[in-house]
């Protein structure tokens, strides 16, 4: 039926089978994450340095450990050098797998294009987590696969064979994937009540770049310093999902991470709520 | 809903901002880092009004006057601080996604289209989020493609359209899902002349042909006189005139201007009671005409007998004109106010 | 430099952008990652005016004919592909920084002030920019400050003044260092209709006390007819009209319209030769008079003589129905694209 | 004489009387600063924020460094945990010391606004000098100062009693500063050919942050590496003052690093030459 009326209106859409097999209600989320895809694709050179980039950080923070490892007397308890390795590689390739553009909310706040959103019968957060997705899955096929088949070659990292890292990646992914989301929608809103806030966002990444376990895992960390990091975010974002993955946590220790991830996606999808209806009370007169 | 009840319908509506007052200058920027006072202002005031369906309603007033907080009211992207609003039996503020079902928006200034991508994905998007049925999406899409000529543009994504090509975009993706109000920001705003006639035909003919109630907001007037049956002025915040565009003509700027030039010379004084001097220049003369005192046949024969007419126009008031003065006025016309159903 | 040479002289300017051609869909976007296929576009096509000292000129064209490619070029911001231009004695891609002394520039869209200093912070920025001396800056600033009205917004940071007052701010702005020629893109744009009044008072006025030449571009033919003594229409790339704008009027449509409102009745024919019905509604018509099959004395007599006349309007042609042909046709009328100097 | 025009104008402008005595040519850029300076005032969260992420983050390094070390057997050659602590501070506070402001020049030429500063007879790089100055004024004054007075206080950092480190830092700071002020300036120019520069700037954050020393300072990477990084202008920004300041580096091998950032500063200058007239025959057609 779906492809009648496109051929009858000429609007052929993309013919992706799936699409025209969900509830009608799921369906424009599912499109506005294909339109972002393909929206990426206009853009030719950050495809090729979007690869280069990913490849070098690895190989740097690969180096860099080897170098910090051959000053060790003996390797720390957390991680030998083969796990810190594999470590590295894979909070790079997850990083790059949960690339996120955190700043379209805010330039639409900001000029006030957000009123045209406003003025569509569906959930903002719903079409901006879409999109954010289908961004996302163009950095899987355009950057992680490429990025991925050279590390495992180059870098002396493997992919794990157990079927239960899998299935731990499976669930971690997308939890770390939400939280992260949520923590830069959060972050975004802030533009209905700041001129400027670059300085919260500056705050947000040095937090992200620090905690989120992406350059130091968590372990490295002072036991004292442990609470506060458990008790941020950032931590559930990239070093949950890596550590389950690559087997560095497991069995009871990777369960309780992963409740902790569900407990954080539950709070914060609450503030975001909070956030979005305080926020809609707060819009500005633009033009009188 | 009943089809004589009005289809929007406000009551007192009111919306005050609190604005942060900030001190200027060096000392100041530094004051302020610390300091935190404000200031209410009210945006619109008190403001009442009822439009039914299938009327053309012109919705004026200078800038800053409330315009945009009022339509930002009736589409359900701000809540009124007093007063109360229903468009199609449905509170805005209270059901912003069930009034979005009922109403399209064009704003002049910006698109609601998607940049990167071709014009007719960008509509693909717009059919799934107003989950339009499919034979009516195809009527739609079909009647407003031929309307608005769009079929050479389909393929192509908003950032390579013209402004006018984009304009008529905007206005089909807005109608897609078939609304029955449709509010208009400044949608003539930046075109030139051609694209401008071309988007005047099609607002006059989506609304008589589609029957879509349409409420726009310009500050160009030949706009409303070219589409407008009934238009509000709102000033400082409240409804300085709500009636009909021809009732304003007709009303508030009786006089005519009549723009003679005569042969040669040119008289000190034109000697008809009805014509008053406004302006001389070389042989032209411009000359109010005062219907009181003479119909216009008298004038014309006694200008024509009494002096060597060579050229001569009548200028019609202009609504422009009018609306100038009831801006300058402040509320004057207060008599006026009473709504005028189409 | 000769009072009697032309201020601005443009001889054969041309301008041709290459602009990527890209490939629709999502294959095509795949293709795109690896293609780069590039076409040629002429924006501007040969051509030549010169301007004088003193001439308020209207510069106007659709979108996209090619207007902000020659004032690029003409403000030195790009080079021209071919053809020579100089302003002032400057050739201005060659010395933009010696041509900004010389221009000032308004855009209507955009703002030159800083955003969030006070208006005067800005305007004492400028006069370091354009290293105005100490008794000019103040001279220029007390005329400006009066003639705009700034007094009270000084104070102020830019992002809290409407539309209307940064417009007036940005004109003084752009006329604080005293520049010989004033540019101007779209400065009524979003105005209100008392802001575009009071703008175009203040253009008039310093383009005949200040003696700058002005060069305005605008979609708004009123801005056109109330200021512009002389009018360039530049049609895909080139010149199609340029001349005074009394010409145009004059040369272009000599057919002057009627509307005439009748008693009671409305005749089937109206038996003047000298008109042509257009028409016909409700007991009012409108109707074409050629001058050349009588005067208008002969007509007017014959219409109040012969038939029962309650009301009548005389529209004169429009500069914008002028234009607007102009535009349709394409660069039909090249008998008059001589220039003519004010 | 310019106070009495001002008074007569009544544009008082801001009485700095330094300004005043400087030649016209120089003045405006002078007052570039100065108003960009006064604009920072005007967003009185971002400078809560601000001393409280430089103190946040210097805490952070400072307690990260210490961990590390107490896993080490012995500390290695290049910084015993005083100095490496020392450096850390320094670093960040220099770091603080030359924040600027990168994606103005890319907001300006996407929008098209920089039309406007190209019809003014004025260096447009001198223009953005001056502002990112008036900036980086405001960030000693707010941010500078209380990150230094606490840190002194609080993280075991000493400032340096021999005049040599404050005269090695009064030519380093500077040159660094113009070498990152360059290296932003080029990247932002890129937006004049590319519509996305996102993964340009993502790779400039990137080979900052690894490279600049901030994080890691230089002498922990691997040797083969060196020459890539020294080949890199990114040590010299943040790197090469706080090693100088510190005392790390002295004598000769001082000389010589301050000798390669002039090098590199020169360079740079070039092709922010060469660049900006390329760009200028880029420009593109808007609005026809």
């Amino acid at each position: 039926m779906r492809d009648a009326a496109g051929e009858a209106a000429q609007v052929p859409g993309v013919a992706w089978p799936l699409v025209g097999a969900l509830p009608p209600g799921a369906r424009v989320y599912a499109k506005f994450a294909i339109r972002s895809f393909q929206k990426q694709l206009a853009y030719k050179f950050e495809y090729f340095v979007g690869v280069f980039n990913g490849l070098l950080f690895i190989f740097i923070f690969t180096s860099l450990w080897r170098a910090i490892y051959a000053n060790l007397e003996s390797p720390p308890a957390a991680f030998d050098l083969e796990g810190i390795t594999a470590f590295a590689v894979f909070a790079m390739i997850v990083r790059i797998s949960m690339t996120q553009d955190d700043m379209s909310t805010v330039g639409k706040i900001r000029s006030g294009a957000i009123a045209l959103d406003m003025v569509k019968p569906m959930s903002y957060f719903g079409m901006m987590l879409s999109e954010c997705l289908g961004q996302t899955m163009f950095h899987w096929f355009t950057r992680v696969i490429p990025v991925l088949a050279v590390s495992l070659l180059a870098f002396d990292a493997a992919l794990p064979r157990a079927w239960e890292n899998w299935a731990l990646l499976a669930i971690a992914w997308p939890l770390g994937y939400l939280i992260m989301f949520m923590v830069n929608y959060l972050f975004a809103l802030l533009a209905f009540w700041f001129i400027e806030t670059f300085s919260f966002h500056l705050m947000k990444y040095g937090l992200f770049t620090i905690f989120a376990g992406g350059i130091v895992p968590v372990d490295f960390f002072p036991e004292w310093l442990k609470p506060l990091i458990e008790s941020l975010p950032f931590m559930y974002i990239l070093y949950t999902p890596t550590a389950l993955f690559t087997g560095h946590i497991a069995g009871a220790d990777a369960l309780r991470l992963i409740l902790l991830q569900g407990a954080w996606a539950v709070a914060l999808g609450m503030a975001c709520t909070v956030m979005w209806r305080a926020a809609q009370r707060k819009l500005v007169v633009q033009g009188g | 809903m009943n089809e004589h009840e009005p289809l929007i319908r406000a009551e007192g509506l009111t919306r005050t901002f609190r604005v942060e007052e900030s001190l200027e200058g060096l000392l100041g920027s530094f004051k302020n880092l610390f300091s935190t006072r404000h200031r209410l202002i009210t945006a619109v005031n008190n403001v009442s009004f009822d439009i039914h369906r299938g009327e053309f309603v012109g919705y004026v007033g200078e800038n800053g006057a409330g315009k945009s907080t009022t339509i930002k009211m009736l589409t359900g992207i701000l809540t009124p601080t007093a007063g109360r609003v229903e468009v199609a039996d449905i509170v805005p503020y209270e059901d912003r996604a069930a009034n979005a079902f009922n109403i399209g928006v064009v704003f002049g200034q910006r698109t609601q289209l998607w940049w990167d991508l071709p014009v007719r994905d960008s509509f693909d998007l717009l059919r799934s989020i107003y989950r339009v049925p499919d034979d009516l999406f195809t009527r739609n899409y079909r009647e407003l493609a031929e309307a608005l000529h769009l079929e050479p543009l389909l393929t192509l994504p908003v950032r390579k359209l013209s402004l006018g090509q984009r304009m008529r975009c905007d206005l089909a993706a807005a109608l897609l899902h078939g609304p029955k109000i449709l509010f208009l920001d400044e949608p003539t705003i930046g075109l030139d002349l051609i694209a401008k006639d071309k988007m005047r035909a099609m607002l006059r003919r989506i609304n008589q042909t589609r029957g879509v109630t349409i409420i726009l907001t310009t500050h160009d007037m030949d706009d409303i006189e070219a589409l407008c049956g009934r238009i509000m002025i709102i000033d400082k915040g409240s409804i300085a005139y709500d009636g009909s565009t021809e009732r304003l003509k007709r009303e508030h700027v009786r006089h005519k201007a009549l723009e003679v030039e005569f042969h040669d010379y040119n008289p000190e004084v034109v000697a008809i009671p009805a014509l008053k001097l406004l302006r001389r220049e070389g042989n032209k003369q411009w000359l109010r005409y005062d219907p009181k005192a003479g119909t216009m046949h008298e004038v014309i024969s006694a200008l024509f007998r009494d002096y060597c007419v060579k050229d001569l126009s009548i200028h019609e008031p202009k609504v422009e004109d009018i609306v100038k003065a009831i801006y300058e006025q402040g509320a004057a016309p207060k008599a006026g106010a009473a709504p005028v159903h189409a």
